[in-house]
């Protein structure tokens, strides 16, 4: 297999990126793949915008409305958001505790390419019959009564993706309990290794339940099942709780992993420790542990009764406690530091006011009978977006200009980055804020258009003014990486100054096996340990040895491949003969390459010694 | 320790599974997939519970209807001694005994597809002899999807073992494949655990 | 840069306070205009939640704006003291959410019991009778049924109910999801296909008032296309007024067309529309039969299938084509095309469909 | 391990011994097998038997837990060392897993 990337054809390139098992590499191909599904969800919440602008607006019928808000809604939390984060885990989590790789290379690739064409099939719905339009949450006797083929879709692709982020969160729980570098002790983690370990943990229970929810309703659609079907005694209630006894860890699986960017950008740009750092990580842990208690609070309205609408309404509640600490935690980081304001750092601090008006209104939505008016309505919408985007969202940008330079070995223009946040901020406030009013007003969510003289006019053209916003600010950051690769300025290990962990002590970007020498290890924020003390580098913790790596493999794409022409055969076995047997084939194709895969020995290669010490009197410089 | 190296019984080290690294990931990766199975398990069992007995009308079938103890018996019996097989088979591993792990695991694989061969009987006489098929009401989607979900297990682990056992046939043990072994005997007692729920929660409670 | 990004901000804050205090919305629509007890239970708790919130949001941007004023960097190579934490600051900081919260939790417990307490719904005085009004309202794709049961009357799309009183409602749904809500009268309830769920309003007199006793209700819960236009009136009268309702109602008979038009119409629309729709208020149809709204007391109507203005002109515009109007709706393609006279026919005679007084 | 240079003799006694223990363990085994097999003679038999709902649904339940933990720590070898992230995270398993079902008994109504 290849070494380092040379000047070659694009073909080539392609080629390397489509057998990748570099942990490195797989991050940038789940940014990218999460950037793209990230501007297909951003155009269309331009569409909604610009649908519920003015009232009885007919820009997109009612029916392709549902369509484009489904698709926002399921591509924005499993296609741009999770993968985005998955990827940044991929690419900053094995630096940061030593690593030269993750624990499993090639499931790595294979979760990236079960994610990325379960996104594709989903979204070629738009082309073969129409998209889902049940909803993200997709609620079974809706999804059951949805005549056309895009509700398939919704089962299959995200059950393919759903795999391959299951893949990736036993990967990374693996990698950090066995792949530590010599020292790094579980509590001297940096805290995005934290809150990756306790989101893998997130996903690793999280996850099943959602499986069996889109299997039992993809048998009810194509099979002829009734487990919904409430004549042949189905109960539609099922699939409401598994969904939320996924869906609700799932919120927590977008938020903390940006908890983690944000407390490792706080730290580094205040030029101090993470205040009260082993309370950050109870806390990390215990809003993970909780987060599996309170889904029902998604179903307050549903009629379970009044003992557990007050049970889970509590429980909600409670996790306010543990995430107050850390806002306030972060505040500490921060206060008596030496703050400078990059545009990462812009981002973190535009979120924690963004954050924490989003949370209170989540412990606001927690009182049950109050809910009762929110729920279902613009308040709901309100509220979540004011978490995701001023959490995750911003967290997700923040990290794109504070790792760029690790990625690619060269910076996002500042001034650039610092329009763009100032128009997303404003934006982002302008069109969520108003719509907390919105719903109190009696606006419920999920309309396609809403009537004249009902009061609602002007606070929907406020909302929908913002998105443009936004959509300006994302225009420039795309605008702003166009440029920053075009002029491609070459920069050093640390480039902001004031890195703290080990990501920052290698090469931007990185050698293709991380480490020549596994670090060590001395206490938390081990580089900046080592700057303080004078040095450059990190204590290596061996001598200059042979390395081992893992080979590439083609087989990833194959058997996500395979799934994917399964997909295509269920979904069409009820109108043409062909579909059963193109689910075979693809079945075949599928497990067939994991055979392959098994049967093949493959045990890697090793870098010789003598190319690693070459290496070092030329300078990795890549 | 290397993958490659040559062992004798007596250089062969204590825990072969986890002697290397690969071997140690593979090892805590595969017990984190059986913690997610638990919660998958856990899933189809509760959807069981939920729509046990739900039927569209009076004249439906329910789980007194169907149900056969004795059969359920001896599936149960098989697989429960497809476990102890499969724990001989790592016993003969961890003593370096190539041929006799080969042949312990032999004989799981035949107990496991004795144990198929019943299950596949009991759906052909549900749907073909009594007229319960898997679209007949939500009990009876239910319960196919429960149990056929632990039988697509077996199918997977007699599949797993047996590409095993004929890719390593003339191979010996080595640290390579040493975990492979160890973990489809892990697997297999996992489907033996779900069983163990199954036949109570299902066959047993059904009968009550 | 950054002092202009905060002045904007004020600028934000006085805007959406204008808004705030311009009224929060139409009284018929909005949850902030609470209109009976149980709306103004919600709305209480929604203040209160809200002030507490409000509190903690600042206090969260206090100490923030002190952080981001006092410890910029000030010069490149200050390096400032690596604190590890506090335990007193970080006891402060879990202690004082958790009596916040201990302190929402004790109103929520108690108002999700006390709102959730159906109990007096079956309540019966000496003669057998019901204590209390219950509608059992049955959500249908894009239109809802009222059934009065103990009154043995049935309606649809407007829900009549008296004021100053609880009103207690069976809801459940004939085909997919939906939820009912009235926004000024209280929070939702879910209609399911599976169960009955039962909970209670009321309205008070005087809010009625301002609003000319009429209400608007939705379908809360995404249920397709024309999840948007599923919407219904509630008309809310003083009791005697009521009481004249169901006794117009309960004597009503088969209606007998006035003009030679509504005659021709009552025959198109017993050629082409009964097999759906009901023109006695009465529930003897089973529920499984109730296929479409009942239209006993059409002429009465606050709209047209909930959304379009109650006059010929609409009606008409309904009838030929429905589906612009609400698309997926189950009345489309149902019966024959009709010809503009059969629809003047049509209009004359559902419009004379008034039950009691003239 | 391996590669250490251990002497002859000392190989010899370490692998006698480990063959021992290796003998030892497999004894176990077979013991929690025949528990195994007894437990599931008890269930099936007071099935059979026809014994009181109330008393055999609890009784079958707590044969299968217990068999179920002999499983767990005989044949998966739960009760070695180097077990603790896999416990941990079949216990996780198992709690979220029981919230479910829990719920699905209570709060799925009919
Ligand atoms: C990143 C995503 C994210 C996050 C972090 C949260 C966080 C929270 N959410 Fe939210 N939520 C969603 C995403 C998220 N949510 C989504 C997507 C939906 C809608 C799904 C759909 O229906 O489509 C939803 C819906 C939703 C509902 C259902 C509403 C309805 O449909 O009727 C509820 C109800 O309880 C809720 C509650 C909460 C609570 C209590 C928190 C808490 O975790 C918040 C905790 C944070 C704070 C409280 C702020 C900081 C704390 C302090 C400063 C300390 C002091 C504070 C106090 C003492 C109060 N959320
Ligand atoms: C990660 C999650 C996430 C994110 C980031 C967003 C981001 C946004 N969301 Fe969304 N949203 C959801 C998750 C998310 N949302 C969910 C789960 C739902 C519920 C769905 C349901 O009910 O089922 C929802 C629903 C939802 C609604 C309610 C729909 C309804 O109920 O009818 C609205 C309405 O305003 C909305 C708006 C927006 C806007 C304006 C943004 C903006 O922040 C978007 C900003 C981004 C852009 C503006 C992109 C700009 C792109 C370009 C400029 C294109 C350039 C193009 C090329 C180069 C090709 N969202
Ligand atoms: C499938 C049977 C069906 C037939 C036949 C049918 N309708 Fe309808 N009708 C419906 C349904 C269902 C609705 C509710 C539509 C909605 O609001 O989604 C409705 C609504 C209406 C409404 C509005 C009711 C209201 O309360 O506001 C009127 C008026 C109406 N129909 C008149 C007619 C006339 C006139 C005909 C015959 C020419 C007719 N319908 C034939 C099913 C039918
Ligand atoms: Cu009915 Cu929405
Ligand atoms: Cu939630």
């Amino acid at each position: 297999m290849s070494t380092i990337a040379q000047k070659r054809g694009f073909g080539a390139t392609l080629w390397d990126y489509m057998t990748t098992v570099d942990h490195k590499k797989i991050g940038i191909l789940y940014i990218a793949g999460g950037g793209f599904f990230f501007l297909l969800g951003g155009i269309e919440a331009l569409i909604i915008r610009i649908q519920l602008a003015v009232p009885n607006n007919g820009f997109v019928s009612a029916q392709t409305f549902n369509e484009v808000m489904t698709m926002h809604g399921t591509t924005m939390i499993f296609l741009a958001a999770m993968p985005i984060l998955i990827g940044l885990m991929n690419l900053i989590m094995p630096l940061q505790i030593g690593a030269r790789d993750v624990a499993f290379p090639f499931l790595n690739a294979l979760g990236f390419w079960l994610f990325f064409l379960g996104g594709i099939l989903l979204n070629t719905s738009w082309f073969l019959g129409g998209a889902p339009d049940a909803g993200w949450t997709s609620y079974a006797s809706l999804a059951l009564n949805s005549p056309h083929h895009g509700v398939d879709f919704y089962v299959t692709g995200i059950q393919i993706s759903g795999f391959g982020t299951l893949m990736g969160g036993i990967n990374f729980l693996v990698t950090i309990i066995n792949m530590r570098a010599p020292g790094m002790t579980y509590m001297r983690m940096p805290m995005f290794t934290w809150t990756t370990f306790v989101v893998s943990a997130l996903i690793l229970f999280a996850f099943p339940p959602l499986t069996v929810a889109l299997f039992l309703l993809t048998f009810d659609r194509l099979f002829g099942a009734n487990f919904f079907e409430v004549a042949m005694g189905g109960n539609t209630i099922i699939w409401e709780h598994f969904f939320w006894i996924f869906g609700h860890p799932e919120v927590y699986i977008l938020i903390l992993p940006s908890f983690g960017i944000f407390s490792e950008i706080f730290a580094t740009f205040s030029r101090k420790r993470l205040f009260g750092y082993s309370s950050m990580v109870f806390a990390t842990v215990l809003i993970g542990f909780f987060g599996f208690m309170v889904w029902a609070h998604h179903m307050f309205t549903v009629g379970l009764g009044n003992i557990a609408n007050a049970i889970f309404a509590v429980a909600s509640m409670a996790i306010g406690v543990p995430t107050g600490i850390k806002i306030f935690n972060w505040i500490f980081t921060m206060w008596g530091g030496s703050v400078k304001f990059t545009t990462p750092m812009l981002y973190a601090a535009g979120f924690i006011p963004s954050f924490v008006m989003g949370g209170v209104t989540g412990i606001m939505v927690a009182v049950a009978p109050a809910d009762y008016q929110f729920h279902d309505t613009y308040f709901v919408v309100a509220h979540f977006h004011y978490v995701i985007v001023g959490g995750v969202v911003l967290a997700i940008l923040a990290a794109v200009h504070f790792y760029w330079p690790k990625m690619f070995g060269t910076m996002l223009n500042e001034t650039l980055g610092k329009i763009e946040f100032v128009l997303f901020f404003i934006g982002f406030h302008l069109t969520f804020f108003i719509q907390h009013f919105l719903g109190l007003m009696g606006m419920p969510r999920r309309i396609a258009t809403f009537l004249d003289d009902q009061g609602l006019n002007t606070g929907n053209l406020i909302s929908s003014i913002g998105a443009a916003f936004m959509a300006v600010a994302v225009l420039i950051l795309l605008y702003n990486i166009i440029m920053t690769q075009v002029k491609n300025v070459r920069v050093g290990n640390d480039p902001w100054g004031d890195g703290r962990t080990l990501e920052w002590s290698l090469p931007s970007p990185p050698p293709f096996y991380n480490f020549k020498q596994l670090p060590l290890v001395r206490g938390i924020d081990t580089y900046w340990i080592e700057k303080m003390e004078g040095k450059q580098e990190v204590t290596p913790a061996e001598p200059v040895n042979d390395i081992h790596m893992p080979n590439g493999s083609i087989f990833p794409v194959f058997i996500s491949l395979g799934f994917m022409i399964a997909s295509y055969g269920a979904i069409f076995r009820n109108d043409h003969a062909w579909g059963d047997p193109v689910l075979i084939i693809g079945l075949i194709v599928a497990f067939g390459s994991m055979l392959l895969r098994s049967l093949k020995d493959d045990h890697g290669f090793h870098i010789p010694k003598s190319e690693l010490v070459d290496k070092k009197d030329k300078g990795v410089k890549a | 320790m290397h993958v490659e190296e040559q062992f004798t019984p007596k250089t062969w080290p204590e825990s072969p599974e986890r002697a290397t690294l690969e071997g140690k990931n593979k090892f805590l990766g595969f017990w984190f997939f059986l913690g997610g199975e638990t919660v998958l398990f856990a899933s189809l069992f509760a959807t069981y519970l939920a729509l046990k007995d739900k039927v569209p009308n009076k004249d439906s079938l329910i789980s007194t209807d169907i149900f056969d103890l004795k059969l359920a018996f001896i599936m149960t019996m098989i697989l429960l001694t497809s476990s102890i097989t499969s724990v001989y088979a790592i016993y003969h591993m961890k003593n370096f005994h190539f041929k006799k792990m080969q042949a312990w695991l032999f004989i799981t694989v035949v107990l496991g597809l004795a144990f198929l061969a019943c299950e596949i009987y009991e759906f052909w006489h549900y749907t073909h002899g009594l007229d319960f098929g898997y679209t007949t009401s939500a009990f009876s989607s239910a319960f196919y999807t429960l149990v056929g979900f632990h039988g697509g297990h077996v199918v997977f682990g007699l599949g797993w073992m047996i590409a095993l056992m004929v890719r390593n046939a003339n191979r010996g043990l080595s640290l390579y494949n040493a975990p492979k072994f160890y973990l489809a005997s892990l697997y297999w007692h996992f489907i033996d655990v779900v069983w163990v729920f199954i036949f109570t929660v299902v066959y047993l409670m059904g009968m009550v | 840069m950054k002092k202009w990004l905060r002045k904007w901000r004020l600028a934000t804050v006085i805007a959406v306070l204008a808004l705030v205090l311009s009224g929060c919305g139409e009284p018929f629509l909005s949850a902030l205009k609470p209109a009976g007890e149980v709306a103004k239970q919600q709305y209480d708790l929604i203040l209160f939640s809200l002030g507490i919130m409000t509190l903690v949001v600042i206090v969260v941007v206090v100490l923030f704006a002190i952080v981001l004023v006092r410890f910029r960097r000030k010069n490149n190579s200050e390096i400032p003291k690596q604190v590890e934490g506090s335990h007193t600051l970080e006891i402060i900081w879990t202690v004082i959410p958790i009596i916040i919260i201990l302190v929402l939790a004790v109103p929520t417990v108690a108002a999700t019991f006390s709102q959730g307490d159906v109990s007096a719904m079956d309540k019966k005085d000496k003669d057998g009778n019901r204590e209390n009004l219950v509608v059992n309202v049955r959500a249908h794709l894009y239109w809802w049924e009222f059934e009065y049961e103990d009154l043995g009357i049935l309606t649809s799309q407007d829900l009549v109910i008296p004021t100053d009183q609880k009103v207690y409602f069976n809801v459940e749904s004939a085909d997919i999801k939906h939820s009912f809500w009235i926004p000024p009268l209280g929070g939702k309830l879910d209609a399911n296909p599976e169960n009955v769920n039962k909970f209670f309003l009321s309205v008070d007199q005087d809010k009625a008032d301002d609003v000319n006793n009429i209400f608007y209700g939705k379908c809360a819960e995404l249920c397709g296309p024309s999840h948007a236009y599923m919407d219904f009136k509630v008309k809310a009268i003083p009791q005697d007024e009521f009481d004249q309702w169901v006794a117009d109602m309960q004597n009503a008979e088969e209606p007998v067309p006035t003009s030679e038009l509504a005659k021709k119409g009552e025959e198109v629309f017993n050629d082409s529309c009964i097999s759906c729709h009901a023109v006695t208020p009465s529930n003897d149809t089973p529920p499984q039969a109730r296929t479409a709204p009942n239209l006993a007391d059409f002429g009465n109507r606050e709209t047209v299938a909930g959304i379009l203005e109650h006059n010929e002109e609409s009606l008409k515009e309904w009838i030929k084509d429905p589906e612009q109007f609400k698309p997926g709706n189950k009345m489309t393609g149902a019966y024959p095309d009709l010809k503009d006279d059969e629809l003047d026919a049509l209009a004359a005679y559902l419009m004379e469909l008034k039950v009691g007084n003239e | 391990m391996g590669n250490e240079q251990l002497n002859s003799r000392d190989m010899d006694t370490k692998y006698e011994y480990r063959r021992k223990r290796n003998a030892e363990e497999m004894r176990h085994q077979v013991i929690s097998f025949a528990i195994s097999i007894f437990l599931t003679l008890c269930a099936f038999g007071a099935v059979a038997a026809g014994f009181d709902k109330w008393f055999v649904l609890p009784f079958i339940l707590l044969l299968a837990v217990i068999q179920v933990i002999f499983q767990l720590y005989y044949f998966m070898h739960m009760n070695q060392k180097g077990h603790e992230a896999p416990q941990l995270f079949i216990y996780g398993g198992v709690i979220i897993g029981f919230a479910t079902i829990l719920a699905f008994l209570t709060i799925v109504w009919w």
